[in-house]
């Protein structure tokens, strides 16, 4: 036989019944921005200017989702950094290891796009700074302090 | 001109336009307060108000999916057991008074009726599991017969009370008789009995046992998709709703209330209340086993509903004056 | 009796990507398989394949839930092989992330299995408190469930400003939640009434079989990686290891459930003790010649890494213990005999992650 | 950090297994290295008189150069909180050794893991089936290390 807490179960009901008129956790998100923090991972931010070209980035990359490859950057031939966005994990290796601060991290999380190919980003489109959303400041840009081809 | 008049009613107010209407209200309002429960926003996008219109949307949605009817199924009861859930979910809505005159039959034996049509579920519910040929819904099917069968003994004796007081079995009556008090007064073991019969009658949690999503998928409509999973999520809310308005009708005085609302306005928020009670009750319980189930229903339900019986007899023989 | 042959899983809403193959006699189990192995992405040859610092987000993976436990049980075992040990505030700081991801995984893993008893509302208030402490994670890292945050030597970067006072005033409001949560579940009749005494697992076949985490705690044994063999900063931190002495599903969520208040006890103490100082250490791209085993309490159970090292920049061989795969295999013991209902309630309260058993 | 315990252990396990190598690697950390005849002998005696209880791994190790398998089972006492590491050498092309699981009944799938991944054959295992590997698998063994990965 069933012994009957009635404490055990009409608790339980006063909770429930409390909780509609709690406050929601929900952030409608397509009608209202997300705020990202400070340190938000998002899109990259390349500066071709201070490229070396020594590619450790693309070494290091667990998904091997960046390349070295040739445009045109101020009427010069040269290398730059292209990223695959289908593949990157944004695990923000490539940020950690680039010697020159080349390339930093912004917190511009939306990177849709309709195929694979617009997630490809070109140099010269990684070097455009992402744009500012409703009111929001994207772009933080943010580097590492250390800097260099080491653990450290 | 009587035939005019029927026809109106079954087919716009308490008929077919009604039935829907407030299906897709009820189904809204029930899927908001439940989100609302679990911190979350519920519909929002589709129509013009907080997603009023979502029932319409996800309807549209389940008429434009493939209807799949797996090989080895019995394709016929498989294809029609949908349609006649609907329609006997539906039926009962025809004895249930919306005011003195808005009832689509007047009929004396009106709670005799409601009854009969709970004791055909079983069978449709049986059909539809075997009928898929899925162990899950097989499985489904005899929980939700066991269920169903457990709880429709309870569910009868409760109303009994009732109907010992108001000497009717015609809901308009029965509704009339309440003008004094609401019967809930004098039978509150046989409200909550009724209550506990209804909601396992109409397979909610905590006796969502049948389709138990983690158990046994959706229990005996695991195998059905598109329209015809729309149909019996359908049957499924109109047993829910028309439990409540039951519970309305017989405990909570029907339609009668002060002047300043027209009567059908008081069956819909009481019955709305009753389903809000349906909700809490749905979020803060788990849902129980089958043998705890079963002996819930056999070793304290019927029980107590004879115990109430019993009160009722002695009420009425104590004090007269109460029987209509 | 016939005996019905039912394969749960694994589409089904309460396997997982996972099978259990059941054999019911009536209404009781009176066989039980498990089957995984639907996402297996043998990460063990990834990691050969990568190097130490490009192992750290795959790793991740096998367990994305908890992944900074999944991490530091692989860094622990590389920077045993390299002979260094990271700063104490870098240790302190790991030790603040691994209970942090633990509070998540914990949540997430008792949520789950509060929806698989049909108790839905704790379901989504889990879900939606889970959020906060995703915020505090995204607050220091960046990232919300995967991080990359502990790197070989240390840490990749120092707590953000205001990190302690945000975290100390989620924990107030969340120890609040929890005494809710705690009359909402497990004084709940009915859901006392459906985990009581399903699923028992005794200590000794607990121990026998291998079981790990909660689940062996919550058979009365006290096994805890974090007491028993304290790592990083563990030593200085006083903590209890909780432990249930039921051994049923009832005692297992109780105990993932009081696991989350001391956690929360272990980051308050830790943001007071931590200490100034570097957050990184240097350390060698090439890890010399040898071997370790490194064992961390994650939300499951124990993660061990048994690293080997040749003395290039990439492991020879990794091999993940991982918790899920030891708790899944100890299932069919305790389904034995349970009713079919109660299946995905025994399946949950182990807090199954196919992932990590899978690898 | 004393290590009078592990000292200890070892000792005891070297004076009742002459064969066995033997090294206290750190702080609750035991190697053991015999020969894989010795292997239930070692293992009934570290489960019955010893205390080592729960298997905490099996792993197996592709020494492709020595043309020989490693094959590790890590042992963990949970009364006396150290952990043991025993490993066998297997030859390489019969690679098989006499499975744990009347021992420690938690090797079970362990060893069947090691199987799929290596093709080491454990003596006596009740079921070597699948586990891990898609149905229809062509018969490599994934984690050796002539199994190369394509892209």
């Amino acid at each position: 036989m069933i012994r009957l807490g009635l404490k055990n179960i009409l608790k339980p009901m006063y909770l429930a019944t409390v909780h509609v008129f709690k406050r929601r956790f929900t952030i409608k998100y397509p009608y209202v921005a997300l705020k990202p923090t400070e340190r938000t991972i998002g899109r990259h931010i390349y500066y071709p200017d201070k490229c070396k070209e020594c590619g450790l980035c693309t070494k290091f990359c667990p998904n091997q989702c960046m390349e070295l490859v040739e445009y045109e950057y101020q009427g010069k031939k040269r290398k730059g950094l292209q990223i695959d966005y289908g593949r990157c994990m944004f695990c923000n290796i490539c940020v950690f290891y680039c010697p020159t601060q080349a390339l930093g991290i912004t917190n511009a999380y939306e990177i849709l796009a309709y195929d694979k190919e617009s997630l490809v980003y070109s140099p010269l489109r990684l070097s455009v700074p992402p744009e500012t959303e409703k009111g929001i400041k994207m772009v933080s840009v943010r580097f590492y302090e250390t800097r260099g081809l080491t653990h450290s | 001109m009587d035939l005019i008049d029927l026809a109106i009613k079954i087919l716009i107010f308490p008929g077919l336009a009604f039935i829907i209407t407030i299906l897709v209200f009820a189904v809204w309002f029930e899927r908001k307060m439940w989100a609302r429960v679990h911190l979350r926003i519920g519909p929002l996008h589709v129509g013009k108000y907080a997603g009023s219109l979502q029932l319409i949307a996800d309807f549209i949605k389940f008429a434009g999916k493939e209807t799949i009817i797996p090989s080895k199924a019995d394709k016929l009861f498989f294809q029609t057991t949908p349609i006649i859930a609907v329609l006997v979910a539906g039926l009962s809505m025809a004895v249930i008074p919306f005011s003195e005159n808005w009832i689509v039959f007047k009929f004396d034996l009106g709670l005799l009726f409601i009854l009969a049509v709970y004791s055909l579920f079983p069978i449709i519910i049986l059909l539809t599991g075997w009928a898929s040929n899925n162990k899950y819904s097989f499985i489904g099917a005899l929980r939700a017969v066991f269920q169903l069968l457990a709880y429709w003994v309870p569910l009868g004796l409760s109303m009994l009370g009732v109907v010992m007081i108001s000497h009717s079995l015609n809901l308009v009556s029965i509704v009339n008789a309440q003008s004094k008090f609401w019967f809930i007064l004098v039978q509150p073991l046989g409200f909550l009995v009724c209550f506990i019969a209804a909601l396992a009658e109409s397979e909610r949690t905590p006796f969502d046992i049948p389709e138990a999503e983690g158990e046994i998928i959706w229990g005996w409509i695991t195998e059905y998709t598109g329209i015809n999973f729309g149909l019996f999520m359908v049957a499924n809310y109109l047993r829910l709703y028309i439990s409540s308005l039951i519970i309305t009708t017989l405990f909570l005085g029907g339609w009668l209330g002060p002047r300043f609302l027209p009567p059908i306005a008081w069956v819909i928020i009481k019955s709305m209340i009753v389903l809000t009670a349906i909700i809490i009750v749905k979020t803060s319980f788990p849902r129980v086993r089958m043998d705890q189930l079963l002996r819930i229903g056999w070793r304290i339900l019927i029980p107590l509903a004879i115990l109430n019986v019993a009160f009722t007899l002695a009420l009425i023989q104590l004090v007269p004056s109460i029987v209509v | 009796m016939a005996i019905l042959h039912v394969s749960f899983g694994p589409q089904h809403p309460g396997s997982g990507p996972m099978r259990l193959i059941l054999d019911l006699e009536g209404d009781i189990v009176v066989k039980a398989v498990p089957d995984i192995g639907y996402v297996h992405r043998n990460i063990e040859k990834l990691g050969e394949n990568r190097s130490h610092i490009q192992n750290v987000p795959v790793l991740e993976r096998i367990s994305n839930i908890d992944s900074f436990n999944a991490s530091l049980g692989y860094l622990m075992a590389i920077e045993e092989i390299m002979g260094i040990t990271p700063p104490p505030r870098a240790q302190f700081i790991r030790v603040i992330m691994s209970e942090l991801n633990r509070i998540m995984s914990h949540l997430y893993g008792l949520s789950i299995s509060f929806e698989t008893s049909g108790l839905l509302a704790p379901l989504y208030w889990g879900i939606a408190d889970r959020e906060l402490f995703l915020d505090l994670a995204e607050m220091v890292t960046g990232s919300r469930i995967t991080y990359t945050y502990a790197m070989p030597g240390g840490i990749r970067e120092d707590l953000p400003n205001g990190f302690k006072e945000q975290a100390i005033k989620t924990f107030n409001y969340f120890e609040k939640r929890l005494d809710e949560y705690y009359d909402m579940i497990f004084e709940n009749k009915l859901y006392q009434m459906r985990l009581k005494g399903v699923g028992v697992l005794k200590p000794d076949d607990a121990i026998k079989l291998g079981a790990t985490g909660p689940t062996l705690r919550g058979s009365g044994v006290k096994v805890d990686v974090r007491a028993d063999e304290p790592y990083a900063t563990y030593e200085q931190i006083d903590f209890k290891v909780i432990t249930e002495n039921a051994g049923d599903s009832f005692a297992r969520t109780l105990v993932r459930f009081n696991e989350i208040k001391e956690s929360m006890s272990i980051i308050r103490q830790s943001l007071d003790k931590l200490p100034e100082g570097p957050i990184r250490i240097k350390a060698p791209l090439r890890t010399p010649e040898g071997e370790a085993y490194a064992r961390v309490e994650s939300g499951r159970g124990e993660i061990g890494y048994y690293v080997i090292s040749d003395g290039t920049d990439k492991p020879y061989r990794v091999k993940i213990s991982a918790p899920s795969f030891r708790n899944i295999s100890v299932l069919p013991h305790m389904l034995k005999g349970a009713h079919m209902a109660d299946v995905p309630i025994i399946l949950f309260s182990t807090d199954p992650w196919p992932f990590d058993s899978d690898r | 950090m004393s290590l009078d315990l592990e000292n200890k252990l070892a000792e005891e396990i070297k004076s009742h297994f002459l064969e066995a190598e033997v090294k206290v690697q750190r702080k609750s950390r035991i190697t053991v290295f015999i020969g894989r005849e010795l292997m239930i002998e070692i293992a009934r005696y570290l489960n019955k008189k010893m205390g080592f209880d729960q298997v905490v791994s099996v792993s197996g190790v592709d020494k492709i150069k020595e043309n020989a398998f490693i094959i590790v089972y890590h042992i963990w006492s949970t009364s006396k909180k150290v952990l043991v590491t025993l490993k066998t050498q297997v030859p390489r092309d019969n690679p098989s050794l006499p499975s744990l699981i009347k021992i420690f009944e938690g090797v079970n799938w362990h060893e069947k893991e090691t199987h799929e991944m290596f093709g080491i054959k454990f003596e006596g295992h009740p079921d070597l089936g699948r586990l891990l590997l898609p149905e229809g698998w062509d018969g490599k063994f994934p984690l050796r290390k002539d199994f190369t990965l394509t892209q």
